[in-house]
């Protein structure tokens, strides 16, 4: 174990990788300015800056996924993915159905995204659930230092194209990494607090915002069970489904905004696989259906707080008693 | 094989497309779906098909039935995908519009305009850092119509500053589906842009399958040596619509008029005659094995079978236990 | 009332709305080719062919918009709508909010999507929901000639970005469409049948399966509410409650995929908004979370069909009776 | 006014935006949000701006700070929004990195690199079909970087083809965030890809100002003359970070040293003491008024309320009712 940032285990699963595996490549618009030793121990080959072209980035990325190699491109902010849609959405994800299985596409793409840092919607765009829509394509987005050495691991190695996000505000997060070999498996959610009375679904920062919220209603007698749930696709629908038959209640709580996002994804899946487990209405806490602001009051404003979950968390049960 | 004999196989190459297609259009008639033929084109691919070898890969687009069969692909299996069946290329998941065959190196087909530009220099990319074969090099065909697309310019740029062993075969047609290129672009030529980036540039009649080949085979040697890429602008036209059934009448008669005069295959024809390698009992074995070829394929493919609706999710995922 | 196809309903609504405002352009490639009469009524300068480049039409109708125009920009199919994700997810849609509102985007983009000609994944794709997802965009998607007519109208008229799917499936269906000023408001969806004990909800091609299965299921005794959204954003979610009040029961049946699709989104809406009133599990009916195929025969069992549609609610029905 | 008033009010704007900027980096040190300084690159925009009037657009990008002050913008607004205040140009909803100020013409700021060069022509056809003021043409400038974006070769050609009065501004300051210029293309001209798209072309010392401003003049003649757009390339160099704070460790220290002493305000500078328009004493005199404006601005910006929370999403739709 050692304590690192959020941003020490990304990079340390980079050099891990590519020193496991020399088909392993790094692209992207400043990589090699940002790893400086990840060129001196893999050549300039290896991790490449490219020019400001996410389009032919990520096309590139595509061809060579399918050529042998295993590139990880780096295409800094989210909303940028919107250059790289044609190469991820028409490309990686579907060329493989269309061909009847005669390409493979091990790729992995790095985006930040995430409120934290004022810098607006341009920047700041959780549009993650667009990727999750899109077939297939496998979709990561993890809380925790370990869980993003680990799942980054993973995504490498993984034959299929995965969409790695990083939420910027939790870039600096520290935390105990294992040493060396640490895999996390996709498709796997975490129960960061076990609890009988609520089921909370989070994932990236409002894992933390969940885990606050959970203290607070400890103290009211309330006990939430946290779920992370880490991959956003494939989902671990299992893990959601026995909490919510252990507790009754649901509620999902993203940065995204709610409309056709990972929150109505996960809303949906109770309503249509354990409808008579809930004793309460699901209740979906996502950020508004409105670009991020750069305003520091205002991205405080469009970010579930911990007060606002403990809250309605508060009002659920009050409202279930005045039923019942 | 004598220069006469290599003429006559071009020939009949040549004559293969044609017949190939023109029996598409007469399926396409009885209901089977459309296809984008490459009638008038022929010269373009036979010509670069011939310079090229094994080793190397080759992208195309929609309108790739010529690359394919120029390349040796069997006419049965392409017309079974074309019609959705399952002995197809891609098991009928693709139908004509995506065909590719990486048993015979064309790879990573797309039918989104531009779509092979963005992928070609991922595949360079392989060979040049050895995952592909020895010495190979990577040919992408496309249109006057996807030069206009921003990535053309991507491509382009990546191509020539990572010095990738890609020839850029551009089959300017003057047509982009139902807009003429004058529409589209101030200038005739492709090949200005192309020599913005200061790469070797070569404009060749692209119905003269002598003189493609002859300029493809330059660039193609130039290309093994230095390993730089190499950029060929084909003129040459498409003589009938742009997706069957099409009847043309926003196609100006005299210019069809003045095309037809310069159909490749009729040009090859006339030269050979001249030059004494070809007299009307040539021609006229030429076109009965041809007739027989397509025959027995048209019987294979539409003998052959539906794809099981199994099909529809086997391929999207590496593993099964990814599909969520 | 006249009697005409969904494709002369479009064209007629375009036609009243450009001689209506002045300010009214058309752009896409091939618009001025398929609209002659458009050219001819108003002048190439409203109605203008682009270059093969979505993304500066795209970004060139956000321009215009925000100076004074009101540009409808044909993008052709869904999948293309990957080159212009930036103009419109990051400009169109966030530049009114970043920008504290001095500017307004009074633009229409039109795509085509769906099952029915067997063209594949790169020209079939229903991607609706990623612009559900993305903040300042309204995405209309019709099932009836009228409608067509009444919400194209409603959308050029419309000050905020507007992204009009058509059902390629439908282009050729007719039905009676009121003359002249004709206009459906965006947010407001139709019960196409009333019933009393399920509310099937669909939209584009899919309220035509739903219609059927009611048909069958009416022979059973079981009388089904199909409800048409029309427009996905914004959505009307006080129809779709009433409806569930009235059945108590919900299934959503959709071309698109389910995962974080609009058939999630209204799934949610029951499972936060009406839980109490649910006598049944919700039901998702949707295609495959898989690139749409070409086969004819996988295009079919792609979509979801009247049978499968009358199937599952009768098992809904008996499951719940074996729950009582 | 004389030659010399206006040669010494360019220098005292050149003044006005490094001390602007400088003021900026101090209070990013003390907590404020970074932003993208242009200091070194000064006298494009003073140039440009001189030679542009009232009733022209601009389009500007996340380096947008001397483009706007060069327009005439409120510092105090300017300097407010930088710091996520209600009194910002965009009432705190941009931050720094897409001010746009509508009535100073400055429209549609981007920071997505190529964004204003996607939405630029759409500006410019507005004017040209007569919805803007008579007359006025477009500027949009962008840096070197957004030309290696496929958007520019798409704008190119639509600007050229459709003749928009558009004048293309590209400060090539050898930087593209933390990658040199050289990374990223072979050659160090943008002028020989704009060139291929037959448009006028002229490249320029862009840290003299009165070279800027003359060939500036010149291209804004001639569009206004024929309508055609003009391409400058002004070369310059970014002589602080890309984003405060940046310690420039990835910067060769020679390079700097180099282009420190070719300032511009150290150019202009020493001109006009050569000229005799300027000596200590005029210099200390504007020195000091620039300094008095920066405080004055810095006072206001800082004692500027924080918007309210419902500015989050009070403008991302036309009308509240559209709002899902
Ligand atoms: C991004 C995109 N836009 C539009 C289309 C529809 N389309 C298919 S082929 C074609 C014409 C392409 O012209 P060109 O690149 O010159 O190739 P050609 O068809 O002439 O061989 C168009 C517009 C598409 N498939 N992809
Ligand atoms: C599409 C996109 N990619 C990357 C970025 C991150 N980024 C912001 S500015 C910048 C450098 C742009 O370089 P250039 O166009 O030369 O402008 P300059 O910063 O030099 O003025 C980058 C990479 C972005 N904002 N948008
Ligand atoms: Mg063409
Ligand atoms: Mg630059």
């Amino acid at each position: 174990m050692t304590r690192m940032t959020v941003e020490q285990a990304i990079h340390q699963a980079l050099a891990e990788e590519m020193q496991r595996d020399p088909r392993v490549l790094l692209l992207g618009e400043g990589v090699a300015t940002k790893h400086r030793d990840l060129v001196a121990s893999f050549g300039a080959g290896r991790v490449r800056n490219t020019p400001l072209a996410e389009a032919i980035v990520a096309g590139t990325a595509v061809g060579a996924a399918a050529s042998g190699l295993r590139p990880v491109v780096d295409l800094l902010f989210a909303p940028f993915l919107t250059y790289a849609m044609d190469a991820l959405v028409n490309s990686a994800g579907k060329l493989r159905a269309l061909s009847g299985g005669q390409f493979e596409f091990p790729l992995v793409t790095l985006a930040m995204t995430g409120s934290g840092w004022c810098v607006g919607a341009q920047h700041n765009h959780n549009l993650e659930a667009m990727f999750v829509h899109a077939p297939g394509l496998k979709v990561v987005m993890p809380s925790t230092p370990a869980d993003f050495k680990g799942l980054m691991k993973t995504a490498i190695r993984d034959a299929d194209p995965v969409v790695f996000f990083t939420d910027l505000g939790l870039l600096h997060q520290e935390g105990e990494v294992p040493d060396g070999e640490h895999v996390v498996p996709l498709g796997r959610a975490a129960v960061r607090r076990a609890g009988r009375d609520v089921t909370l679904v989070a994932y990236a920062k409002t894992v933390g915002v969940c885990l606050a919220a959970a203290d607070a209603l400890a103290s009211d007698g309330i006990d939430a069970e946290v779920i992370d749930l880490r991959t956003l696709k494939p989902l671990d629908t299992d893990s959601v489904l026995a909490s919510i038959a252990k507790t009754g209640r649901l509620v999902v709580v993203t940065e995204a905004s709610g409309l056709c996002g990972v929150a109505a994804e996960i809303a949906a899946l109770a309503a249509t696989r354990a409808l008579h487990r809930l004793r309460a209405p699901v209740l979906r806490l996502t950020g508004p259906d409105a670009p991020a602001p750069a305003s520091w009051v205002l991205e405080q404003a469009a970010v579930p707080q911990p007060d606002a979950v403990a809250d309605a968390v508060r009002r659920l049960f009050a409202e279930v008693a005045a039923v019942a | 094989m004598s220069a006469a004999d290599e003429s006559l196989r071009r020939l009949e190459t040549l004559c293969l497309i044609r017949a190939y297609e023109e029996k598409l259009v007469e399926l396409q008639r009885g209901g089977a779906p459309g296809t984008c033929t490459s009638v008038g084109q022929e010269a373009c691919a036979v010509g670069v098909m011939a310079a090229l070898e094994a080793r190397d890969r080759i992208l195309t687009n929609h309108r790739s039935a010529a690359h394919l069969i120029a390349r040796g692909a069997d006419l049965g299996r392409l017309m079974a995908e074309v019609l959705g069946r399952v002995d197809g290329y891609c098991g009928g998941l693709s139908g004509s519009l995506h065909i590719s065959a990486k048993d015979l190196g064309v790879v990573l087909t797309s039918t989104i305009v531009g779509g092979e530009l963005s992928m070609a220099p991922g595949v360079a990319l392989a060979q040049k850092l050895g995952a592909g074969e020895p010495g190979g090099i990577t040919a992408v065909f496309f249109g006057d119509g996807a030069a206009c697309e921003g990535i053309f310019h991507e491509a382009l740029n990546l191509a020539v500053h990572w010095r990738l062993p890609l020839l850029f075969v551009c089959e300017n047609n003057d047509w982009q589906a139902l807009v003429h290129r004058r529409e589209t672009m101030a200038d005739r030529a492709i090949a200005h842009w192309a020599a913005g980036h200061g790469l070797a540039v070569e404009t060749v009649d692209g119905n003269d399958v002598g003189a493609v080949e002859a300029a493809a085979a330059r660039a193609v040697t130039a290309i093994r040596s230095d390993g730089a890429p190499r950029f060929l602008e084909l003129v040459t036209y498409r003589l009938r619509g742009h997706y069957e059934p099409d009847d043309q009448a926003y196609v100006d008669p005299a210019e069809l008029v003045h095309w037809r005069a310069r159909d490749p295959i009729l040009l090859e024809t006339t030269r050979l005659r001249a030059a004494g390698v070809l007299d009307d009992a040539g021609l006229r074995q030429i076109e009965a094995r041809v007739a027989a070829r397509i025959e027995a394929a048209a019987h294979f493919a539409e003998a052959s079978a539906w794809p099981e609706p199994a099909a529809l999710t086997a391929h999207v995922y590496a593993r099964e236990e990814a599909t969520p």
